[in-house]
């Protein structure tokens, strides 16, 4: 019983964060400028990995891998908003500007 | 199905370097390396090569992209005269093409059991590792014993390469004088985040290069792999906190002491097996019980290896940083 | 299920290809890179256990350490072309240097 | 189906031409180095793929596996090295460019070969 509960809480984790993975990335197709993009993308990262990686560690159970998988899901929560403020930063010293609309792409630095 | 992914993620891979070649912008063609570089790395595991997706997952992540980025900082970021000959070449290329196309219809099936390259050495390699050498990893087994030669070759090539690479970018760079005198150089100190991430990161990074580089009998990795990852830990401090402070922590003599001794080291390996009374690079003499050998053996050559890779990778690093400063 | 969250992030992947291959701007393709990145850890680490080698998850590991640091580089390179262009402004341009983009 | 077994090979053989095209076909010199670099990747592919064994594992022995099937050690090892070699090598080049670059003030290979005829 513990098991089959278990197993049904990994799937549900598993399904939702596929498609929390599914919508950040057609976001990051969709949405109309860089920042708008940047804001889709880090769905994926957050949300989507969250619960994709507690999926997996459900089934897992308690042994080493869930461990790394602990580590893994810490390490993706302290370095994707890094890497997207580098990226945001470098993108706002070339001179886009976080403009709503499609007007931002046409500005200097593509 | 497993084959089917594989599938998909090799159409992927044919795009992304269509678009490489395409593009006329570097800087761009850079970027979509890095995919490329993901890219191959999940098929090398989807195809059951796991020590192989950890090198170039070590070296592709990181390290190649700072060295062409490097590059295209010294030079120009964008391609000024496209295509020479585009007709003539396409033609050459394409009728190449066909040939190579053509002479795969003799290869065996993809993962048939009964093709050649499964019926020599590697059954026997896959048969004695547990008997002569006793560690679980096979392909670290066949690295650094069975085939450790061929690694000797490969560290001595990877050390020339490093020692050119200085040889060419140091020459009027010279002096650490000047160095000195000059101004902030790299570094994103102002940026504070990356920063205390970084700064958060680095220890963990080698302290997994460790990991890797010990654990490497047991599951993927070993020198190579580790070597790349403690490179990447000492170029991420270089990016956050200045090239200077790296060379504070890890001066440049330290690192050609590192080259050097890891080449050395492996060497020295080899010839205590002829001193022993055995064979060059045979392990088994180095303990009393030949088994114990081979450990301390492939224990020793592994160190050596990585010492070698992280210096060599971090000389070229700092070799194209100074040239950006000067 | 793991192949529905497999096929999720397959997708999703050639989604952020697309992205990189449709720019417009370098950004958006350097978003993309970082896009591709954290998909790559979390399909290893699915891949992992789909195959039954959950000790693999080591090649997750390090893609999650040492992933950021060429969106480090990134800044880095467009933080010291800015810098060495506001010194061209100020002592007039060099003799030698090509002309930027 | 059957010949979806050798598809592995047809991306092995389309990424090496591109690789070649990029090298024979480009002017610009960083352009080059990094067709050479396409052109590896395909050869390590080319090396993966063969040692790829249906139903196999990659060859890491674990306890409790039960009559396991194998993929072949050796291509990888082959190949682990010849990535950070690979890496070595397209740094030496890039220097090679650098320098290049200083001399001529170009990467251009054109306008590298006027400059030598003056």
């Amino acid at each position: 019983m513990m098991d089959f509960v278990l197993h049904l809480a990994s799937w549900i984790l598993l399904t939702a964060g596929g498609a929390f993975v599914l919508i950040g990335g057609i976001g990051a197709l969709r949405m109309p400028n860089l920042y708008t993009r940047m804001h889709a993308a880090s769905v994926t990262d957050s949300m989507g990995a969250v619960l994709v990686l507690l999926g997996v560690m459900l089934q897992a159970g308690l042994t080493l891998a869930t461990i790394k998988l602990g580590a893994i899901l810490l390490f993706l929560l302290i370095t994707s908003p890094t890497a997207s403020y580098a990226l945001a930063s470098a993108a706002l010293l070339a001179g886009i500007k976080p403009d709503a609309g499609r007007a931002a792409d046409k500005t200097p630095g593509s | 199905m497993t084959v089917l992914f594989g599938i998909f993620l090799l159409t992927l891979l044919v795009i992304t370097a269509v678009a490489i070649v395409r593009t006329r912008n570097l800087f761009v063609a850079v970027m979509l390396l890095g995919i490329f570089s993901l890219l191959i790395a999940i098929n090398f595991f989807v195809l059951d090569a796991a020590d192989v997706a950890l090198t170039e997952a070590a070296v592709g992540a990181g390290i190649s992209t700072v060295l062409f980025l490097g590059a295209l900082a010294l030079t120009t970021e964008r391609e000024r005269l496209g295509t020479q000959y585009r007709w003539l070449s396409l033609i050459i290329v394409t009728s190449a093409t066909l040939v190579v196309l053509y002479a795969t219809f003799d290869k065996p099936r993809f993962g048939d059991p009964e093709a050649p390259v499964h019926q020599h050495v590697a059954p026997w390699y896959l048969e004695k590792t547990p008997e002569y050498i006793d560690v679980p990893n096979v392909v670290t087994a066949v690295l650094a014993s069975f085939r450790g030669y061929d690694t000797l070759g490969e560290v001595f090539v990877v050390f020339t390469a490093g020692i050119g690479v200085m040889f060419l970018l140091s020459a009027h760079g010279s002096g650490a004088g000047r160095r000195e005198q000059e101004a902030s150089g790299i570094g994103l100190r102002e940026h504070l985040i990356p920063r205390v991430v970084g700064r958060l990161l680095v220890p963990f990074i080698l302290l997994f290069g460790l990991y890797v580089q010990f654990h490497g009998d047991f599951g993927p990795g070993g020198g190579f792999q580790a070597g790349a990852l403690i490179a990447a830990a000492f170029i991420l401090y270089a990016l956050i906190e200045g090239e200077d402070r790296t060379l504070a922590a890890l001066p440049q003599s330290g690192l050609n002491a590192l080259m050097v001794c890891g080449a050395l080291l492996y060497g020295g390996v080899g010839l205590a097996g002829i001193v022993l009374g055995s064979n060059f690079l045979d392990y088994s003499v180095l303990a009393a019980d030949p088994v114990a050998g081979q450990h301390l053996g492939i224990i020793l050559i592994e160190a050596g290896v990585g010492m070698t890779v992280t210096g060599v990778l971090l000389s070229i690093f700092h070799a194209f940083a100074a040239r950006d400063r000067a | 299920m793991y192949y529905v969250v497999t096929i999720a992030l397959l997708v999703t992947m050639a989604l952020a290809l697309a992205r990189a291959l449709m720019g417009p701007t370098v950004y958006d393709r350097v978003l993309a890179v970082n896009m591709f990145g954290t998909k790559t850890v979390l399909l290893f680490s699915v891949i992992a256990f789909l195959s039954g080698r959950p000790d693999f998850l080591d090649l997750a590991l390090a893609y999650a350490l040492i992933n950021f640091i060429g969106v480090l580089a990134v800044l880095e390179f467009f933080r010291s072309r800015a810098a060495k262009r506001a010194d061209e402004e100020r002592d007039g341009p060099r003799e030698n240097g090509a002309p930027g983009p | 189906m059957e010949l979806l077994g050798l598809y592995h090979y047809w991306v092995f053989a389309v990424l090496l031409m591109i690789g070649f095209y990029a090298v024979v076909a480009k002017v610009n010199l960083v352009k080059k180095l990094i067709g050479v670099s396409l052109f590896q990747s395909a050869v390590f592919l080319l090396y993966i793929t063969m040692s790829k064994v249906t139903g196999g594992t990659a060859p890491i022995l674990q306890d409790g596996m039960v009559d396991p099937v194998f993929s072949n050690p050796l291509p990888q090892v082959l190949i682990l090295t010849a990535i950070v070699v690979g890496i070595s090598t397209t740094a030496l080049g890039l220097g090679i460019v650098v320098r290049i670059k200083e001399e001529y003030g170009t990467i251009e290979e054109h306008e590298i070969q006027a400059t030598d005829r003056r």
